[in-house]
């Protein structure tokens, strides 16, 4: 097998590799203060890691099978339990998924809408991911702010969609609420403070110099490894890949909103903290453009609020809380499959829904991202200190249940 | 190059292989026989296509297959918005494929995951160990239709 | 350590940003107990059931994702009433939106505790009745929360 | 036989308690202080960090104060708690470890001076002395990691090798310079000589004193024996129960033992001395040098909210690259002060 790297890719860091005497085996087991819900294989010689095998699955609930057992408006709650802190991107690519398969379009209005709750959650899954990198540098008060200050972000979501974390709000079709009077206001005054404190993130964090020297030059990924890898997210455009699923598949109301994508060129861990706090700054000012923006008209598609009595077609157009119709419960999938790319916060999700004319979709195929991701740390690791695999796990993100499925 | 010319040259290029191809929505789908899987994965990578999205295995008892889709995708300007579609059937009970790492590097977990899940033995995939299951599962890979999973009624009957 | 004047800076800059904190925290706490958050309208918590709207057509049984919602039958009424069991509902509101009767309906109240397993299990009867939140029931203070550019969140009575 | 009438025996025992021998190490900066100190500090830490991350800290302990007393809970708990000795571990040294390890750190107070002419042991050598005593403390923690014969442990026990040799040079060396100056090596006459607080007569000892004392007692950033995110807790990860918290009080002792080695040498020790006070009972007069180290103890606590932790390379190199170099200029500063005698 070719060692060479010259598509960019050193496979021989591919392989775990087996410990002989010299090699000192430990287990960052899934009962570990850094590990999160997965167990890594790490070799040392001496402080330098010799190899890491990931060894993940503790979390995994089989979420491909117990799709395939149940309805299909059924999958979307489900499939949101891969990752609640980023709720609504998880189910918006199965929804989109759903959508090209039982050929419905949501409203305009639908549309926007689904862009405020995506960039909400990315903003609240960047701020999850800040946090976690803290802590796995002992910086305890990064952590608390960046979680303290999501309660700002889950507490619109709240207003929004009437649950924290698991909103379910896009279902085939379109969204199920319509947004309050008061929320442009709150959302307004939440934006502002959190450009303050992201001023405050880099005084005490990023600019800190005790965490620049953790960061800085640590976990470097190049480009080239980077596409050859199919990395996803931030840690793909902090290694100077231009890529973003929004731009890609244009999806919901993203064609007619502005926004850059940040990159860096340099990769390390740095980059890939740097191009997060951007990208949430990216978000706010996509949510001040959709409130701008917002189009009248309903949020729900025509085509089954038309099987509603007219009594609670009334009563959904006065509320704004949708109601669904009775075929919900058993929507038929034709013949067919469709397929449908999500940047989510930690990347691109990936849904392939394959029906067969039944309530029930026939095969359900999901890539997550942290999945995509999870190579990263067989690859990254080898070669560094032992004390910087925390820096490198808190860097990249990863989301063990997302990643488990 | 718009979108469009860039189907075509895929188009092109995968029907001289020999291969049937389709285009769909914004994906080309290409039916490949086992034994030309690997010209087709070759040929992809050096059209711009350079990692996997996805392994898939859909299993199809009626007609005793199980078909492995592969996914790939490229983060050029040009060929972001198109996916690639590889799809190849090999018979239920013997499933042998061969693995496609020197292509595709991050294949290395997708192959394992649908080697556990679907039975599918990639040869010549160094390290194929069970990946989110237990490593004592010893029942049937688990996304095959005939692993039943335990069905719910709505009804609860009162005395 | 490189540069080290500029970095004694940053040092100094990141104690700076400490000490701002210290001597003016904005805390988030809410002392639960003795206060509780006032929830936004349409806060998707407890069901309700209202035996007089119901058809009894069990859509809501067949949608729930959980399998929470389950038609409980007797001998004399072959159709079922719904009852739910709180140890599986996820609070998805599918039921809620599906019922063309609005006979289901969320109350605000999301902090119930039960003493045994048995008791999440609601029949008909039990499910008609309305829950009641055990901090509101001692009198606790009601708060709402404000977003506000200087501090973030804040909890004013309300 | 002399009959010794009760309020004979009162006074003698009164004359006892009171003498600089018993009453510096067990009462004032001594050992009750210590533990005392112990307790407020990490419940200081614990608020500190609190007010800093937009929360609370402890509270329900005792409401009113804040909270106060959560660590006389906490470590009743450790109290009543039964300790697991492993049977993997090597039993004796598991359990000799931390009791070893307690008491060298509170051996030192036979040597600081509370009050002028009120110090337990009176010799000249008092500052290496002190230093000496506080360097061993690491062996026992070594033998701690070792005796608990289990992989995150021996790290540990390695790691507080390697961070013992980064940070002991640049602490006696600093202390050096400071001896250097003030031409003694005693601690008392070491405050007499300070007409200006030694802070601002060689600023550059008084720096690498001070970051050689985070680095000893393990505080953030230099938190690395502990590494909660890499090796669950070095050397403490098999204890549990009182030997589990003297393990934890040890790095609080141990500072407390060097911030009143810091305002001795550096901040004038207890100068404004409350003549008053010191008439009535000399040992209470050298409150300021309590309150000194008290205040400078909250600042490094303080830190926790700061900063993140370095690496263990990165650690070593910045005590052999960076502060011995500056600690050797620092002596050279101090000769050239004492050439100059300003002192």
């Amino acid at each position: 097998m070719s060692t060479s790297s010259e598509n960019g890719v050193v496979y021989s860091r591919l392989i775990a590799k087996e410990g002989d005497e010299s090699i000192y085996e430990l287990f960052i087991g899934p009962q570990h203060p850094s590990s999160g819900h997965m167990r890594f294989i790490v070799r040392l010689e001496g402080d330098i890691i010799v190899s890491v095998d990931p060894d993940i699955g503790y979390v995994h609930r089989t979420m491909e099978k117990l799709a395939e057992g149940r309805e299909v408006i059924k999958a979307i709650p489900l499939l949101e339990r891969m990752t609640i802190i980023d709720s609504h991107n998880v189910t918006l690519g199965l929804v989109l998924a759903l959508e090209k398969l039982l050929d419905v379009e949501a409203p305009p209005r639908a549309q926007y809408l689904r862009v405020l709750l995506s960039e909400i959650n990315r903003i609240s899954s960047h701020l999850y991911g800040l946090g976690i990198a803290g802590i796995m540098l002992n910086h305890s008060t990064m952590f608390m702010w960046a979680f303290g200050d999501r309660e700002v972000w889950i507490q619109l979501a709240e207003d929004l969609t009437g649950a924290r974390l698991t909103h379910t709000y896009s279902v085939p079709g379109g969204v199920r609420r319509d947004m309050p009077q008061a929320f442009p206001e709150r959302a307004e005054k939440a934006i502002r403070y959190m450009e303050r404190r992201l001023k405050d993130y880099m005084e005490i964090f990023l600019d800190n110099p005790q965490v620049r020297s953790r960061y800085e030059g640590v976990g470097v990924l190049k480009k080239s490894e980077a596409s050859r890898l199919g990395i996803v997210g931030p840690n793909l455009r902090a290694s100077g890949v231009k890529y973003d699923a929004r731009l890609a598949e244009g999806y919901a109301a993203y064609p007619d909103l502005e926004f850059e994508i940040p990159m860096r060129e340099d990769g390390d861990c740095l980059a890939r903290m740097q191009v997060r706090v951007e990208e949430i700054r990216q978000s706010m000012s996509l949510i001040r453009q959709v409130i701008k923006k917002l189009p009248q008209g309903p949020i729900f598609a025509e085509k089954y609020t038309r099987l509603l009595p007219p009594a609670i077609r009334q009563q959904v157009a006065q509320t704004g809380q949708v109601k669904f119709p009775g075929i919900f419960a058993s929507l038929k999938l034709p013949e067919g499959d469709a397929v449908s790319r999500v940047e989510m916060g930690h990347g691109e999700i990936f849904y392939h829904v394959t029906g067969a004319g039944s309530t029930k979709p026939y095969r359900l195929r999901v890539v997550t991202p942290s999945f995509r991701n999870v190579i990263l740390f067989r690859y990254l690791m080898p070669g560094h200190r032992f004390m910087d695999f925390p820096a490198i796990y808190g860097s990249l993100d990863y989301f063990p249940p997302e990643g488990d499925r | 190059m718009s979108g469009g010319e860039k189907v075509k040259v895929l188009e092109e290029t995968f029907t001289r292989l020999g291969v049937q191809v389709s285009v769909l929505d914004r994906r080309v789908r290409v039916i490949a026989l086992p034994e030309s899987l690997r010209k087709v994965a070759e040929e992809a990578l050096s059209l711009g296509f350079d990692h996997l999205v996805s392994i898939e295995g859909i299993d199809w008892p009626q007609n005793n297959t199980i078909e492995v889709v592969y996914h790939a995708e490229s983060y050029n300007d040009d060929l972001r918005s198109l996916l690639l579609e590889i799809r190849v059937r090999v018979p239920r009970d013997n499933p042998r494929l061969e693995s496609l790492i020197d292509v595709w590097p991050n294949a290395i977990l997708l192959e394992r995951e649908t080697w556990e899940m679907l039975g599918v033995v990639f040869e010549g995939n160094p390290d194929l160990r069970h990946l989110l299951l237990p490593p004592w599962w010893s029942e049937i890979p688990p996304l095959r239709k005939d692993y039943k999973v335990q069905e719910e009624g709505i009804y609860v009957d009162l005395e | 350590m490189s540069e080290p004047i500029e970095s004694f800076g940053k040092h100094l800059k990141a104690i700076k940003t400490g000490l701002k904190y210290l001597i003016s925290p904005n805390r988030i706490t809410v002392y639960y107990p003795e206060e509780y958050i006032e929830l936004p309208t349409g806060y998707r918590g407890l069901i309700r059931y209202y035996p007089e709207k119901c058809i009894q057509c069990s859509l809501c049984a067949m949608i729930c994702p959980a399998g929470a919602m389950k038609m409980y039958r007797t001998r004399e009424d072959k159709k079922g009433r719904p009852g739910v069991n709180y140890q599986r509902c996820i609070f998805c509101g599918f039921c809620v939106d599906i019922c063309p009767q609005n006979a289901l309906e969320m109350t605000k109240v999301h902090d119930v505790a039960f003493k045994q397993l048995e008791e999440m299990i609601f029949t008909p009867e039990k499910f008609s009745q309305e829950p009641v939140s055990p901090v509101v029931a001692e009198g606790a203070k009601k708060l709402k929360t404000v977003i506000d550019e200087e501090r973030g969140l804040r909890h004013e009575p309300a | 036989m002399r009959v010794m009438n009760i309020e004979g025996i009162i006074t003698w025992l009164l004359k006892i308690v009171l003498s600089p021998q018993v009453f510096a190490p067990i009462v004032f900066p001594g050992l009750l202080t210590a533990l005392m100190v112990l307790l407020i500090i990490i419940w200081a830490e614990r608020k500190i960090a609190a007010r800093v991350q937009m929360r609370v800290g402890p509270l329900y302990v005792t409401r009113r104060l804040g909270g106060v007393l959560q660590m006389l809970a906490d470590g009743a708990r450790y109290m009543f708690q039964e300790f697991i000795i492993p049977d993997s571990a090597d039993k004796t040294p598991f359990v000799v470890a931390p009791v070893m390890a307690l008491t060298l750190a509170i051996v030192p107070f036979a040597f600081i001076p509370s009050a002028p002419g009120f110090v337990p042991i009176k010799s000249q050598y008092s500052l290496p002395a002190v230093l000496a005593l506080i360097s061993t403390i690491p062996l026992s923690v070594m033998l701690m990691g070792w005796a608990s014969n289990n992989k995150f442990a021996i790290q540990g026990a390695v790691r507080e090798a390697f961070m013992g040799l980064a940070y002991e040079a640049v602490v006696f060396l600093s202390a050096l310079a400071m001896g250097l100056l003030y031409g003694t090596l005693d601690l008392e006459e070491a405050v007499t000589k300070q007409w200006l607080p030694g802070l601002l007569l060689n600023p550059i000892a008084a720096f690498t004193f001070f970051v050689g004392m985070v680095m000893s007692a393990g505080k953030l950033p230099f938190d690395i024996v502990e590494g909660e995110q890499e090796i669950v807790a070095g050397p403490y990860v098999e204890y549990s129960g009182i030997i589990f918290g003297i393990g934890m009080g040890l790095a609080y002792l141990k500072l407390y033992s060097l911030t009143l080695i810091y305002s001795i040498l550096f901040l004038s020790g207890w100068n404004p001395v409350i003549t008053p006070l010191y008439s009535i009972y000399p040992g209470l007069a050298g409150i300021f040098l309590f309150i000194k180290s008290f205040l400078l103890m909250l600042f490094i606590v303080f830190l926790r909210a700061v900063y993140g932790r370095y690496r263990l390379d990165q650690a070593l190199r910045a005590g052999w690259r960076v502060y011995l170099p500056l600690s050797l200029i620092a002596v050279l500063l101090s000769i050239f002060l004492r050439v100059v005698n300003i002192v």
